[in-house]
This record gives C-alpha cells, structure tokens and sequence, in this order.
C-alpha cells in the first residue's frame, strides 16, 4: 500500500444526515504499516519495574508457560511485600529440592498475598500459609480466568455458578438468574504482569505455543504494565494478522528468554 | 462375603459410559486409569483444562516438551484433530457444558450429590484448581471411589463433612461394588458389580440407598 | 505416536494420598488421532435443522462473514417466526435495492423478534420494527458480544458500564462495585447457531479470515447446534493446532460454501 | 464575526492531540477526517470495533475483500503488524480502556459531560452499534462536531434531550470554533480557534463555559 493514498469510503454520517450514505474521503496514511516497536530491555530492567508493594501477576501453569528469565531476575532484583495472582505456584518439593516456576520467587519471601488456584506440589506457598506469613486466596481455576479476563475487559464481574454452596461463597454476593444461583466474581488487575510467549514482534505481537498458553492472554490484558518474555523475536510482519493471540497493544516492553527450561 | 479393593473395575464399568465423540475430562488419581478402559470403536475426545482438546499420550523419554503438559504438569501430545486455547476459553468450555463427563476422585460423596474432594481441614489445602468449576460445569459429573475407606467406612454418605468441592451436582458414583445415580436426595443402586449383591451394599453403605427393580449385576 | 502405548505419568493423586506424587500408567490411545469426523451436509439440509419459532444465531457484520450459502437456504426453507440474534441485519437499500446478508431473511418476514446491535443500514428491518411486525431488540454490541459468551461459556450474566444512564438500563439490574454502577447483562443462547469460517478440518476446527470473524467465534459456543460454512474444507490435521479458532467439538455439522460473495 | 462551518478545523486540532502509539477509534463520520491530519512522526494504530487493530486504506478498486471490513461495512487493509481478533476480545480491548482515543460524532453533548449520537426518536432509530461502549469505555472520549446545527442552535447544550449514548463520558469536545474540556460540569474552554474569540463562543453557546486564564488563541 503506498504512501499518502487518498481513499474513498461509503460512510453513514448518522451526525449530520439520516440515513443516507455519503462518501468521504479518509485515511491518508504516512508510513507503510506500524513502526510502533516496543523497547526490548533485559531481564534485570524488567524486574525493576515492580515497585515494594506492588500486585504482579505472572503466566505459566505448573510452570509450564511462566518467564523463567523474568522470574530469575526478580528473584535477584527481590521486591518485598508484593501480591501476586498466578495459576499455582509451581512445585517446591522438600525432599526432592525441586523448585521451579513462580516457586523461586515464593521460596525468595517475596509475597505477601498470594491469589492461586491450586498451591498443592508447593510445600513452601504451604508452610508459608499455614504459618500465617502469606496469605493465600484460593480461587476456582475457571473464576481466576475470568476476574482477570474481566480486569482487562472493562466489566465489572462475572456471574459463575462455580463455587455456590461451598465455602468459595463466603463474603460473595449471589444473585439468582433463571432460578439458579451465581456467585459475582469480581475483576482482578495488577501494576504489572509478566507473560511468556513462544513468539513475539517487535510491536510485541506474541504467538503462544501449546498449553503454554494457559493464563498468559488474560494476564496481558489486565495490568498497567506488561512485560512480554519471548522465545523467538521476529520482524513486524512476520507473523499472520490472524494468528495473533495477544494484540501489540497490550505488550509495554519485551524481554528475550534466556533460561528455556524450567 | 469379603471386599477386595479394585479400582480396576471403577474405570471399566466408567469407560463404557461414554458415546463415540464424547468431549470427557478426567481428573487427577483414578479416574486417569479410565481411559485405559475405552472399548474399541467408540473414540473420546481429552480435554485438559489447562488448554487443549485432544490430549494424547506422554512423548517418548528425552522427547518431552513443558509447552504442552496436562493438568497434571507432565509431558503430554496433542492428538491429530486436537487444538490448544487459553484458560479462559477452556474454562468456557467446561462450565458451559461442553465437556460431556467428567470424572474424578472422591473423598466424600453424598446422596444429596454433594462431593468433597479437595480440602481436609487442617491437613490439605491444596487448592481447588479446576475440580469445582468441573463439578459445576461438566453435563454429566461421574463421582469414582473406591466403596470404602482402609478404615472401612464407607466413602458414599448421607451428608459430607468435609468441605465441598460442589453442592448436588454429581449425577453417578461408580465405586468397585456398583454403579449408583443421585436421584431425588437418594442414591438409586442401577448396577451391582459381580460378585457383591445388593444386599451387601445396602448394609455397608451409610447412606439411603434405593435398589431400583431394574437393578442388574455385571460381569466386569 | 503408537498404539496402545503404555505411558508413565507422574500424577498427584489427592483422593488416596496426601501431597504424595505417585506414578500411574495410564491412556491407552487406540488410535493415532481424533478420528471424529462430523457429517458434511448441503445448505439445504442445515436450513432444516431450524424449526419454527426457534432461536438462531447467524455470523457476520454488515455480512462480513454471514455463511452466505445457508442464508439462501433458509430463505428457501423459509421457516417462520423465528428469533434473531445477529450483530447487524446487513444492507438493505430501498433506493438501490441492495439486499444482503441477514437482510435477505428479514426481507422474508422469517422474524418474530430480532436482537442486533445495529439495523442502520438496513429499512426493511426499521420499516418492520416501526410497523410493529418485527419486535427488535437493539443491544449495544459489546454487552451483545459478552453475553453470547457468556451463554456459551456457562455464565449467569456479566457486570458493564455500557449502558449506564441511558435507555439500555431500563428494565435492568444495576449493581455496583468498587463505587462504579454496572448493569447486570444476562447470557443469550439459542436452538441453532450458523457460522462462517475461511477454512475447516473434517473434524469441525474452525479458522475464520481477517474481521469476518466478529461474532463467528462466540455464536460456535453459544448454540444447542452449530452448523458451520467453510469456504476450505481441509483434511484433519491440516490445521496447526495453536492456530484454531473455534475448537472442533462446538461444530455439529459442516456445509461447504458455494456463494462466496455477499 | 460571521461562523463559516469548518470541518477539517475539527479534524486538524484533534489530530495533534495523539501521542506516539496511541490507539485510536474514529467514529463514522466526521471523526474519520482526523485520519488525514495526524502530524508527521506521530503514528497512531487505528482500531476497528468489528475486529481489527492496525486499520489501512481500502484496496485499490477491484482488490477489494470483504473478509477485511471497517466498522461501515467498507474494504480495507491491515497495515503490517496489525492484527485481527473477535467482537467479544475487540470490546475488551474497548471497554478495558485499552483504547486511548475514542472520537465520535455528536446530535448533543451538554456540560455534564453527557453525549447524545445515536438515536432520534420516531426518526431516526439505527441502533447503538459499538457507540455505548466506545463511549463508556476508551480512555479519553473526543466529542467532535460543529459547533452550530444549521439552524443556529448550539450543539453543546446545557441538558441534552435526546436519548444518551452515554452518561457523563466526555472528556473533550473540539468544535470548529475552539476545544472545551468538560470538568466539574461546565465547558472550560482551553483554546480558541483563530478567527473567533472567546466572547463570540460564550454568548453563542448554550451552556455555561468557563474560560480559563490560560485560555489560548490558536491558529489551525
């Protein structure tokens, strides 16, 4: 497509007449597609974008999909007082010293709340609950999909029928639809989230490959800042407009994977 | 007559259940052994909530890829046909009622349809993962126990004590001495596994149970 | 991958022990894929999977990726009192007599009632709606969007901030969270769903072209049955798997399209 | 002072209110001139309500796919790097404030920040389309109109009277005769478009406007 293209459009103008279609002439374009890139930074950079206190969420189920290079970085860079929204927090196995995935990071004391689905092969996020030195906020793994999902959209809760009249109930409010009963769950945001992709441009267009995937989408959606650890980067263009899984809107900086294995 | 624990027979008696095309999750411990139990000809479709359809076998030793795992964490395949999706949309498709069975372990499980299976105060808070929006979600919730504790006690009751992982949605229990269908706050005996009789369970359960005429014993 | 492979998993098994990882054999696969094939059908034949007074749904903006073919059949099945859940009802100009997409059906008189966000382009549809024949329903196309999802994905109703203040809240419950008023939108669902996709496997996974996709992607979930038009019908596993758009087991059947322009 | 209607005014000052890699909505209508006065070194990415992020020019004639469509149902292009994704992920993007710039046409918009584009009662009724959630949603709403209807009345009133596309949403409007930012219910005018003044747009105006001390004339 060439530069300074004038383009006619059939357009409703619904402000000024009604219902009649009207031709206009729109969109002079000044460069030949986005040259939007995203600064890629290191690890390092990235993990000082979280400030004491803050709420991060960061990707990956059982590890599977999480940044392990971010994640070693912020384990080293170690913010404090921090909450955290994830699916599980990895293993931290006692006998056999596995600790993989968001486990460093737990095993670091970095947390003081934790929102996960699922914390049983961490014996540490245990111990640390059971201790009272975390708070651990269980959440059914398909309501934590949708309050982050519903923090990046904009709405204000879901109604989900998961959890009614069990203790997931407690201080929720339940509105009745239809004759059946639905817990509001409500949005989850943070200050910064961290995902990983399989694929990503330079204008931070990421490609996710696999199960890998998991909460990774939805994270990228729902905090102010994010961080994108790629396996591979590509040029802008490289990949298929319609294979994209996370817009370059959403991506705020880039990170290149440097620890692949968990 | 003495009992001999068989989880065996609990996924054979489940793995007859489904129809060709079938979309079924089975959760983690012995409802896994079902799919060892899938009768030729009739083809079900994985679904692993941690996002994919058409889960298949683990890869070869050494051929391992930790960007497709099941809910388990482990290495798995995608079958051909299959396709992976964010959790959200996976979660869409189990609490929409797109997933046709889903089966799993049990703790308690009650003839209201109560089943707790993720929590023992106190001793194991590992977090509900996916197994509550599964209950509530899936068409059909297959409940799959052993019938009795090692104590003894029997694992189908008249009312849970521990937490529940869902209020009345499961709709069979399958143990290794019958199959049961939560009907009515009762547990409607439809099948005795050979060679316990009715009788047998109706006196060690703890719980209403109703032996419908059409009660049938089965050769597993 | 084999048949009847024996596979070692390391799985936690809560039922019998406690945060103890034992190792299970499990899943035989008998076969080396999905192998479920879903019925081809002729346009004709889906358009009769609608019965009177039925709830449809049909893909498309400003028929944009409307499953063109089918339309034309269920304008010749021509089944009555019906109601519409659509984004748009397409063109339909008295002065040019441009008729499309949805439009040919309304243009039928085949609707009791028709759920749209938009029905600016198309008179019949208002001629209809001021005349009293046609009950419509205008839904702003977000909210429209999030509750045929939220039909599809099992949800009681979604909490958006669209719509507050305005004709759209009558009737409505509004709830408000974190100080901010939310009107309560509840799921839509229907008996029949048509979609259209650029291309399809013989299983039903779907890959829909540039933003014909719209609302293609919700209305697969959100149906009792799902009949999809595919322009390439392709064989089982031409289809990367990190590339499907709406996962095989929504479809029901698969038409191949014929008309391919609006 | 006599008012000479000035659309592309409108057009040239909003233009020069984006940033580098702001994500923008152009309304139908007059918010789709903004497109040919974005300044050189700022790129803005066009967002598409039906689906797209990195909106192009239509296609030469007879290029033309309508697989690829704007939010009027017209062919256009994806510029590279843009890319294409559902109604419901476009409406998140939307109504989770991931738009920057929503600019939309008027029939009203009054102090409160109300705006009213969508219906006329038993005249004109097209639907709201993706208007309520641009409006309630993007991160800064741009109100773009003429400032006079061809009668003479204002277009910024005190109360609108028609139906409201949404309450207490606008942050800016830009008229062709200066821009206003809405706060604490008033019109506080920050610029003044060259030839007109500040008295000429108080005593035309219908509504209350506060004029602020750094209040500035500008040439477009």
């Amino acid at each position: 497509m060439g530069c300074a293209e004038r383009v006619a459009f059939f357009r409703l103008d619904w402000s000024y007449q009604v219902r009649v279609w009207i031709p206009q002439v729109a969109y002079v374009y000044k460069q030949e597609g986005l040259v939007i890139e995203k600064p890629i930074i290191t690890a390092a950079e990235a993990a000082a974008k979280i400030k004491e206190g803050d709420t991060i969420m960061i990707g990956g189920f059982m590890a599977s999909g999480s940044p392990y290079t971010v994640i070693d970085a912020i384990k080293e860079t170690a913010p404090k007082g921090l909450t955290l929204i994830c699916t599980d927090t990895a293993t931290h196995n006692f006998k056999t010293n596995v600790v993989n995935g968001i486990g460093i990071l737990v095993a670091n004391k970095q947390f003081k709340k934790i929102f996960a689905s699922h914390i049983g092969l961490n014996q540490e996020t245990q111990r640390q609950m059971n201790s009272g030195e975390t708070e651990v906020e269980l959440v059914p793994q398909g309501s934590l999909a949708e309050k982050i999902r519903a923090g990046g959209a904009g709405l204000g809760g879901i109604l989900t029928p998961t959890g009614v009249g069990t203790e997931v109930q407690e201080g929720k409010q339940v509105i009745t639809v239809d004759n059946k009963a639905y817990l509001l769950e409500l949005p989850l945001t943070a200050d910064v989230a961290f995902v990983k992709a399989k694929k990503g441009d330079k204008a931070g267009n990421l490609v996710y490959a696999g199960t890998a995937r998991n909460f990774n989408p939805m994270m990228a959606t729902a905090a102010k800042l994010v961080v994108a650890e790629v396996e591979e980067l590509v040029e802008i263009g490289e990949i298929d407009p319609n294979d994209v899984h996370t817009a370059s809107i959403f991506v705020d900086f880039i990170v290149k994977a440097e620890k692949l294995d968990m | 007559m003495e009992y001999v624990a068989n989880k065996e027979n609990i996924a054979k008696r489940i793995a007859r259940m489904f129809h060709n095309g079938d979309v079924v999750n089975l959760g983690i411990g012995l409802p896994t052994l079902v799919g060892n139990y899938v009768p030729e000809g009739i083809t079900i479709i994985l679904q692993s909530e941690n996002g994919m359809m058409g889960l298949g076998p683990a890869p070869e030793a050494g051929q391992e890829n930790y960007d497709v795992v099941n809910a388990g964490g482990s290495p798995v395949s995608v079958l051909t046909g299959g396709c992976f999706f964010d959790s959200a949309t996976s979660f869409g498709i189990i609490r929409g009622g797109h997933v046709d069975y889903t089966v799993l372990g049990v703790l308690e499980v009650d003839q209201m349809g109560n089943l707790a299976n993720y929590k023992v105060p106190g001793k194991m808070v590992p977090g509900m993962g996916g197994a509550m929006d599964l209950v509530s979600g899936a068409r059909v919730v297959i409940a799959s126990t052993l019938h009795f504790e090692p104590s003894g006690a029997s694992r189908m009751k008249r009312h849970c004590t521990l937490p529940l992982t869902a209020a009345r949605e499961v709709n069979f229990v399958v143990t290794d001495l019958g199959l049961f269908e939560v009907v009515g706050d009762r547990f409607h005996l439809r099948e005795v596994f050979a060679p316990y009789t009715a009788e047998f369970i109706k006196e060690k359960t703890d719980a209403d149970i109703v032996i419908d005429t059409d009660c049938r014993v089965v050769e597993l």
